[in-house]
């Protein structure tokens, strides 16, 4: 990396940086530090101008609440089930696209990113059609086809999240694949070929050269994608709401409630700090064991 | 039985609507333990020649035999070769260890052998105490001795490099050949070398292949190339500064150029059928000295140190010639030129072919 | 499309006024709420409107007339605003809340307890609020005090295919009679009815039915009474339905826009529960073979499956939150009077199909339809089973303890239906959640301390946060 | 050898197809229903797939009609205002920034990088009251307060692929740039950008659609005047979505979509061969 | 007046803990249509200096003096200064054009002006028909004439030139330089043009500055430093092979290596005060003769076409001796070596000063 070295400039880039400063503690900073405050108040309809601070009660509801670790559970299954199948599904798609001698590349590629490229909003409510049992189209003509059995997310938690997880995917795997391909097309096939060379298969060359050269690149993607799944409910409010009973449900989903349903602005100012606070750890083990600020040094 | 064999390859890249035929038959028998240079000017197809020997590309005509067997469809790894690829593609995640380690894991060799082994390596090439660094932290001259030391540790007997010095300073680059040249008198591989520097590929080669036009223009010892180049393409792309070649006509016992004359030397006598010529000399074996018989005027004179060379303007000709260093001259000076008339070479006109080795 | 014969024209069809209070002009009404001349400088006042796209074609009519009538009143509608008040909140929180806001009852009565809007009783003599149909003023109020005016009244009813249903059932025995023959015979759905994806709102009727109520009051105290064999017996009935009869559909969503209705459009399942905001739909799909009920009587009990009698209608915020001046908050009155008067109810019902709250609209559309006035015909007899049904409702509790039941019913209905707990449970989960719920919101007393908060602690939790974002300051808290 | 390639080309084409179809098969739905005039998800045949009947009703009332001061094409013309907008300030931003952790002397680099990378993880349901009120507050409730709602996310992450992007381009291109006359900012403005052109458009394309498809935050920001909505708000409002009280017309919010899906899906494959460079930075040789 | 002026340039780079003293005090006067070449290694600072004159770092002490006038404060764009970057730094996203006419553009020169000044230019380096191509279809041999034309079309007369040619092939190159230098002759503006190739350096620079340790250890015309360099590191550095540096000792009229003894040039009698020297000869000054009069091992034959080096061993030194292309030697032989006393030079052992520079 000789070439931030020696591009390096005595200026003063405090100036070039201002503005996402200034905007980051516009649109983030205060209204976190406004949130945080009043995760300590009582503030909800009732005391919407009135309230007071209460210290941590809100955190003790949330603690003893009793499902606090069922959501802590669900988020989980949520965000890693999405990421680590679209991800693959990315991965996949970018490594057929990948290869030399296939051709209407980039033919595919443009339909591939449609899904991407349409207005989520419908996309979500047109899958909540689509999984409908046994009327939809998966379950009544796309899932008898592959000879799997149909799925019904009303009566099981299972079928939930695989109807949640699979919409969230075919929502998604285009921005991974967009990402790995591109990330691909800029490993030197040299490496490959002197691999090849010395006898590697297909598999050796795979795991000893690609992933460990996509290693920043998943690393990246990984932990904003994780960041952004985590944060993301449309999917659940509009497929499963949560349901069967609370098993599909996430804190943020649960936060939403409380802010919009209840306006519990205070509980739901807790739980989604609690929220980022996992998200904040998790983030930063990511980020301590893949390297990926270090080439910001 | 040759080592390596090439026998009449073909390659035809399709790019879009426009095919392009990079190599148009060649040919090329390599013995055990040679050193050959491939030279020829870039795009000529030398990195595509390296690749079809290590079986990574598939010719499209022709054959490819290694240690006298067809290896056409063999795949890579069964052939048993080394290379050190053109930007050495050292793999920038590993440390230098395991770099070189690589070919052996890939192999299942015992860790203790591995190491035993990479250890050795390293040491023949100085790099043993760089062996836990990252790729991005070792300076160009490093990582092409990590390139060779990966090609070495798999003990291949066929080992192709791919310019594998172009990447370094020129003083570097100097001590780098030299090493190169005494490890493989040491170890004995056969090793195909691809290369556009002359001077790299005279140094280093025991055999040497000129690449142009898809096709091995030559193929020979370096110094008998150098000193009777077989065509006027060889003699123009061989030597810094290159050949002169002057567009001459035969004129029964005389050579005539630019309204001057010379003595046709013996030894063409009678071999030459066809009177356009062209005559060829190299710089240095042209002396700028009183009792020259042909006159010309300094065009430029080009300081190097250890030698000039003097552009002359003879006619509508530029002729260059290696000068003793100290030799102070003026740009209009005028000049008498003297050849060294048992060097000369002359080339069909039309063909190009040496009108000695063709006819004699 | 409503049929174009019943579309008013504003100068023909206007319904006699009679009754204590004379409004129909524009003085009337100025006095009614204290003023005595117009005012010298014009007033502009905020509407949120969530009116939906036909209704607002009535409305616009009536705002059109308003602002003749007065020309002083400039009003500014902001359109397109979703019912639940969560937008309303915000924006009164950012003391940016409209002067007059269009909701549901329980919407209001929340904002109302919220001290967000005003007491209308304080502002209009009680005469005005007899001008509606008791039950649906009786929805806007809470105690003595009415926070709002109503322009409709809504509620649930049986929609059935006349193609597979020969008569309306008028019991459930009937009713499960009747889906019966129509899964043998017909091979479509007797039911659909999306239990599962249910937040209690349709669901709260058969629980009347089975004789539950939602709320008792313990010590004074407003309390849940969701755990009871009322419950236990609602839901079994339902499984019973769905999972042993196999004659109802459990939908995934409810409503002409989901699951439940596009069967029944579809002809694919002969009855469901719905109210007439969805009539058009229905209108649309089946034509003459649609037909209207009230809910049948639960055999086991005697007693009439009760939907919620819901009102939509108009209120006024607290100036605190809208910043109102006192001449401003007397144009909202007005305007609100205005648009709930019977000629602008009556709009909307020709238009919409909305079911009038003011009385006199009310009983111009009862007449209208006892004379089968609606084209086509046989839209009188669906209106006539829309308005049969509004004798057998129930009060939409609309006090805040309300808002919590929603939830709290869903997650343990979605987890019975999909067979993972039994009905015991489901009923003591839902009534256990929404006491939490209360609890966490301070509307039942609970265990739940104020916890002090030590400024220290405040300090310690900045500092964590801190100490994972910034790494010099992990240094430095190391080296202490 | 040559049977081993035809298997893996076979087995490749085989998932391509299949994917292309599961990608297709929900926007040819939703295509289908726009062009129904009985709108309905869920209860179709397997031969209602390919519709008899085709009606444009849906499109006619959405181009046409008008609601009450604000029209689709009206909306739609909003959208792509403030989108655009969002897009070019997100675009700056996100250079900037890059090229300022790239190229500039920053004190603590690493630490406000992460910093305000961090900062991005906190959901929206934590910021969006707070944000609704501080906005209230400076009476930012309009176009330039959502531009200055939406930029800083994309921005954020933008900056980070900007600054690889531009630590591998060399710096000579600047400086010949300022050696032949431009300011510092000059030459970020035209070569840095231009030569960033694929996170460039990345950026582009992640923070047009961001602010093209929101919902929530527009709405809670326009919601008072109907003529300044954004297509999304608009399309809900007509299709009936935002009110229980009337049936969903799924053939409109089809039919809106669609419409709204042209100039994004332009977008998205006008910028493929940009957007597949886009985070070949982040890759293998460092 | 010097025309670029460089007073006791200091330049320090701090990296997290270490800090770098690149430049440790640069003077450097360099008069107006000179062409001075700062000649040094790799990772010397040579691009630090250009980018300090441009004004694209600032230096941390020293003045920058152009024109006369103090430039400290001038920021890039007031300077006046053209530059040729070391990756020529050819817009991908313009065409050739384009990229010429950047910077008139700049400048808001009339549209028609442009066309006529980059036409003039374009056809002065024969890129006249390739204006519409991208920078992606051109070789490398092009895009330097592009990176020239436009250092050129500004008509700057102050031209800065980092390693202008170091991409292209041995061939090009050299036709390059020739080019190079004909247009500095013709156009007359001063070039400042580093390298770290000698050959170049020599054959362009009408002034030469070596760079070494952060100094410039000297500066001259380039053959006058080539023949009696001013201390070893340049004697060492310049020329290929560089110029052969024995350990000797000065005993009497003697001078003694490796067990062999020559006479002791009459020139340096008297001057000489200290007993152990450095004698340098350069390997074009060495003979290998029967007539010789030191005995040595025939090492190492490098044959480079136009001359061979002989490495040659004596006691524990290589002499490397420049000889004739068509010698045939094998290793082992044993040979004599004659010097030419008058071409030898003796160092300080200690500082490394020449000896007849210091003294003479
Ligand atoms: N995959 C390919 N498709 C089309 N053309 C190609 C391909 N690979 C190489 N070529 C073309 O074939 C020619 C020979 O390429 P090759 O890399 O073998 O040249 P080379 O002699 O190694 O050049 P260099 O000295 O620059 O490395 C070039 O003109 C190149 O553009
Ligand atoms: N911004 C910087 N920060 C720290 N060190 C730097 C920086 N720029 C250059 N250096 C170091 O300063 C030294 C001189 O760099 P410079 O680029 O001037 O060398 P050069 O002589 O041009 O080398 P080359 O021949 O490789 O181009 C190098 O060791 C380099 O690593
Ligand atoms: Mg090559
Ligand atoms: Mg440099």
């Amino acid at each position: 990396m000789t070439s931030s070295k020696n591009g390096k400039n005595e200026d003063n880039g405090f100036l070039y940086i201002l503005p996402i400063l200034i905007l980051t503690i516009f649109v983030f900073i205060l209204p976190l530090v406004y949130a945080l405050y009043i995760s300590f108040t009582n503030m909800n309809l009732f005391h919407l101008f009135n309230y007071n601070i209460v210290g941590l009660k809100n955190y003790a509801i949330i603690f003893e609440c009793g499902y606090f670790w069922e959501l802590i559970k669900n988020t989980l299954i949520w965000t890693l089930g999405s990421l680590v199948t679209m991800m693959s599904l990315g991965f996949l798609l970018a490594l057929i696209l990948n290869q030399r001698d296939l051709k209407g590349k980039s033919i595919f590629y443009a339909f591939l990113i449609l899904p991407w490229a349409f207005p989520g909003f419908i996309s979500l409510l047109i899958w909540q059609g689509l999984w409908v049992d046994p009327y939809g189209m998966m379950n009544k003509l796309i899932l008898p086809m592959l000879h799997l059995p149909r799925i019904n997310s009303l009566i099981s938690t299972t079928d939930a999240w695989i109807e949640l997880i699979l919409t969230n995917d075919w929502l998604s795997f285009p921005y991974f694949m967009t990402v790995f391909y591109s990330s691909l097309q800029s490993i030197p096939h040299e490496l490959y070929d002197l691999a090849e060379l010395d006898g590697a298969g297909t598999l050796t060359k795979f795991f000893r050269i690609t992933l460990p050269s996509l290693k920043r690149t998943i690393a990246f993607v990984f932990i904003t994608s994780f960041v952004f799944t985590w944060n993301n409910f449309y999917p659940i409010f509009i497929l499963t709401g949560g349901g069967p009973g609370i098993s599909t449900e996430t804190f943020i989903v649960y936060a939403y409630e409380e802010a919009f349903d209840y306006s519990n602005f205070a509980l739901a100012s807790a739980w989604s700090v609690i929220s980022t606070i996992f998200v904040i750890i998790l983030g930063l083990i990511v980020i301590k064991y893949t390297h990926i600020l270090d080439s910001f040094s | 039985m040759a080592h390596v064999k090439l026998e009449d390859i073909w390659k035809i890249y399709k790019e879009k609507k426009k095919t392009v035929e990079v190599l148009r038959g060649i040919n090329l028998e390599i013995e055990k333990g040679d050193f050959v240079v491939i030279l020829g000017p870039s795009g000529e197809g030398k990195t595509t020649i390296l690749r079809i020997i290590a079986g990574l590309l598939k010719q499209d005509k022709g054959h490819v035999y290694l240690r006298g067997k067809l290896a056409d469809d063999m795949s890579p790894k069964d052939r048993n070769i080394a290379m050190v690829p053109q930007n050495y593609a050292v793999y920038p995640f590993m440390n230098v260890f395991d770099n070189i380690a690589f070919p052996l894991k890939i192999e299942h060799v015992p860790k203790e052998e591995i190491r035993k082994r990479v250890l050795e390596v390293a040491e023949m090439l100085k790099i043993d105490n760089l062996l836990d660094r990252k790729p991005s932290q070792l300076s160009g001259g490093q990582l092409q001795r990590v390139a060779i030391a990966r090609a070495l540790v798999k003990n291949a007997d066929i080992i192709l490099m791919d310019e594998p010095l172009s990447n370094l300073d020129a003083q570097v680059r100097v001590l780098a050949r030299e090493e190169l040249k005494e490890l493989q008198q040491k170890l004995g591989p056969t090793i195909i070398y691809v290369t556009h520097d002359q001077a790299e590929a005279l140094s280093l080669a025991t055999k040497l292949a000129l690449l142009h036009d898809g096709k091995i223009q030559a193929y020979g010892d370096p110094l008998e190339l150098y000193g009777q180049p077989n065509n006027s393409w060889v003699a123009s792309f061989l030597g810094n500064p290159a050949m002169n070649l002057i567009r001459s006509e035969i004129a029964g016992e005389k050579i005539e150029f630019d309204g001057q004359a010379i003595p046709l030397p013996e030894r063409f006598k009678g071999i030459i059928n066809s009177n356009k010529v062209i005559l060829g000399i190299r710089p240095e074996n042209i002396e700028i000295s009183q009792d020259g018989d042909i006159e010309g005027v300094v065009e430029l004179v080009e300081k190097l140190g250890s030698f000039t060379i003097t552009h002359v303007r003879v006619g509508n000709d530029i002729i260059k010639v290696i000068d003793k260093a100290f030799i102070k001259r003026e740009k209009g000076e005028k000049v008498k030129l003297k050849f060294d008339y048992s060097r000369i070479e002359l080339f069909d006109a039309e063909s190009g072919v040496n009108l000695m080795i063709k006819n004699g | 499309k409503p049929p174009s014969s019943v579309t008013p024209t504003t100068t023909s069809t206007k319904p006699s006024v009679s009754g204590p209070l004379n409004i129909t002009n524009a003085t009337d009404l100025m006095k009614l709420v204290g003023l005595n001349s117009t005012p010298s400088s014009p007033v502009t006042i905020t509407v949120w409107n969530s009116y939906s796209t036909s209704e607002n074609q009535a409305f616009n009519q009536t705002l059109a007339q308003f602002e003749k009538e007065f020309p002083w009143i400039h009003v500014d509608v902001t359109y397109g605003v979703g019912v639940g008040c969560s937008q309303f909140e915000e924006a009164a929180k950012g003391h940016d809340a409209p002067i007059v806001y269009r909701d549901t009852s329980n919407s209001g009565g929340a904002l109302f307890c919220a001290g967000l809007l005003l007491n209308l009783s304080e502002y209009l003599p009680p005469q005005v609020f007899s001008l509606y149909l008791n039950c649906s003023i009786s929805d806007w109020s809470i105690g003595k005090a009415v926070y709002g005016l109503p322009d409709d009244i809504n509620y649930i009813v049986m929609f059935y295919n006349k193609q597979y249903v020969p008569y309306a059932p008028n019991t459930t025995c009937e009713m499960v009679k009747i889906a019966e023959e129509v899964n043998t015979t017909d091979h479509v759905w007797g039911i659909a009815y999306g239990a599962s994806d249910e937040y209690g709102y349709r669901f709260a009727a058969w629980f009347a039915g089975f004789g539950g109520q939602i709320f008792t009051t313990q010590n004074g105290q407003v309390v849940p009474a969701l755990n009871s064999t009322a419950m236990v017996d609602a839901l079994n009935f339902w499984y019973n339905l769905t999972y042993d009869l196999h004659i109802n559909y459990l939908a995934p969503s409810t409503g002409a826009g989901g699951a439940e209705g596009e069967l029944f459009e579809a002809g694919k399942a002969a009855i469901i529960f719905d109210g007439p905001w969805d009539l058009n739909a229905y209108l649309q799909a089946l034509g003459s073979n649609l037909g209207a009920a009230p809910l049948p009587v639960v055999s086991q009990t005697g007693i009439r499956a009760e939907p919620f009698l819901g009102a939509t209608g108009w209120m006024i915020s607290n100036p605190s939150v809208s910043g109102a001046t006192p001449l401003q908050i007397k144009a909202a009155l007005i305007f609100i009077l205005f648009v709930t008067n019977c000629q602008s109810d009556y709009r909307l019902w020709c238009i919409a199909h909305d079911i009038p709250a003011n009385k006199i609209a009310y009983n111009e559309a009862m007449a209208e339809l006892k004379a089968g006035k609606l084209t086509p015909s046989y839209l009188n007899q669906i209106m006539e089973g829309i308005l049969e049904q509004a004798q057998y409702t129930q009060k939409f509790p609309n006090i805040p303890q309300m808002a919590y039941y929603w939830n709290s019913f869903h997650t343990a209905a979605s987890e019975f239906f999909a067979q993972q707990i039994n009905a015991q449970t489901a009923a003591q989960t839902m009534e256990s959640n929404f006491i939490n719920c209360l609890k966490k919101n301070g509307l039942l007393s609970s265990s739940f301390e104020i916890l002090p908060l030590p400024p220290a602690l405040i300090d310690a939790i900045l500092l964590l946060l801190s100490v994972f974002m910034i790494p010099e300051i992990k240094y430095k808290v190391k080296a202490l | 050898m040559k049977l081993f390639k035809y298997i893996r080309l076979a087995i490749s084409y085989a998932i391509l197809i299949f994917m292309v179809l599961f990608s297709v098969f929900p926007l040819y739905y939703i295509i289908m229903t726009s062009l129904s005039n009985a709108p309905n998800l869920i209860s179709l045949d397997v031969s209602d797939l390919f519709p008899k009947h085709i009606y444009f009703t849906a499109y006619r009332e959405l181009l046409t009609a008008n609601y009450y001061g604000g029209s689709f094409p009206l909306w739609i013309r909003n959208s792509i205002i403030l989108a655009s907008s969002t897009a070019l300030i997100s675009i700056l931003l996100a250079m900037l920034t890059g090229y300022a952790l790239s190229r500039l002397n920053i004190p603590a680099k690493k630490t406000l990088a992460a910093f305000i990378y961090i900062v991005t993880f906190f959901p929206y349901t934590a910021t969006a009251v707070p944000l609704y009120l501080m906005f209230a507050k400076f009476h930012m409730l309009n176009y330039i307060g959502l531009i200055i709602a939406y930029t800083p996310g994309t921005s954020i992450f933008a900056a980070f692929l900007a600054k690889l992007a531009i630590d591998s381009i060399p710096p000579s291109y600047e400086e010949i740039a300022m050696v032949d006359g431009l300011s510092r900012f000059q030459v970020f403005l035209r070569i840095v950008m231009r030569l960033a052109l694929p996170i460039v458009a990345l950026t582009a394309i992640l923070s047009f659609s961001g602010a093209y498809l929101d919902f929530a935050l527009a709405y809670a920001f326009l919601l008072p005047h109907i003529s300044e909505w954004t297509a999304t708000i608009g399309l809900y409002y007509a299709a009936g979505l935002l009110n229980y009280a009337s049936a969903p017309a799924y053939n409109l919010f089809a039919a809106g979509s669609v419409i709204m899906g042209i100039p994004l899906t332009a977008l998205f494959i006008a910028s493929q061969r940009m957007m597949t460079r886009a985070y070949s930075t982040l890759a293998g040789v460092k």
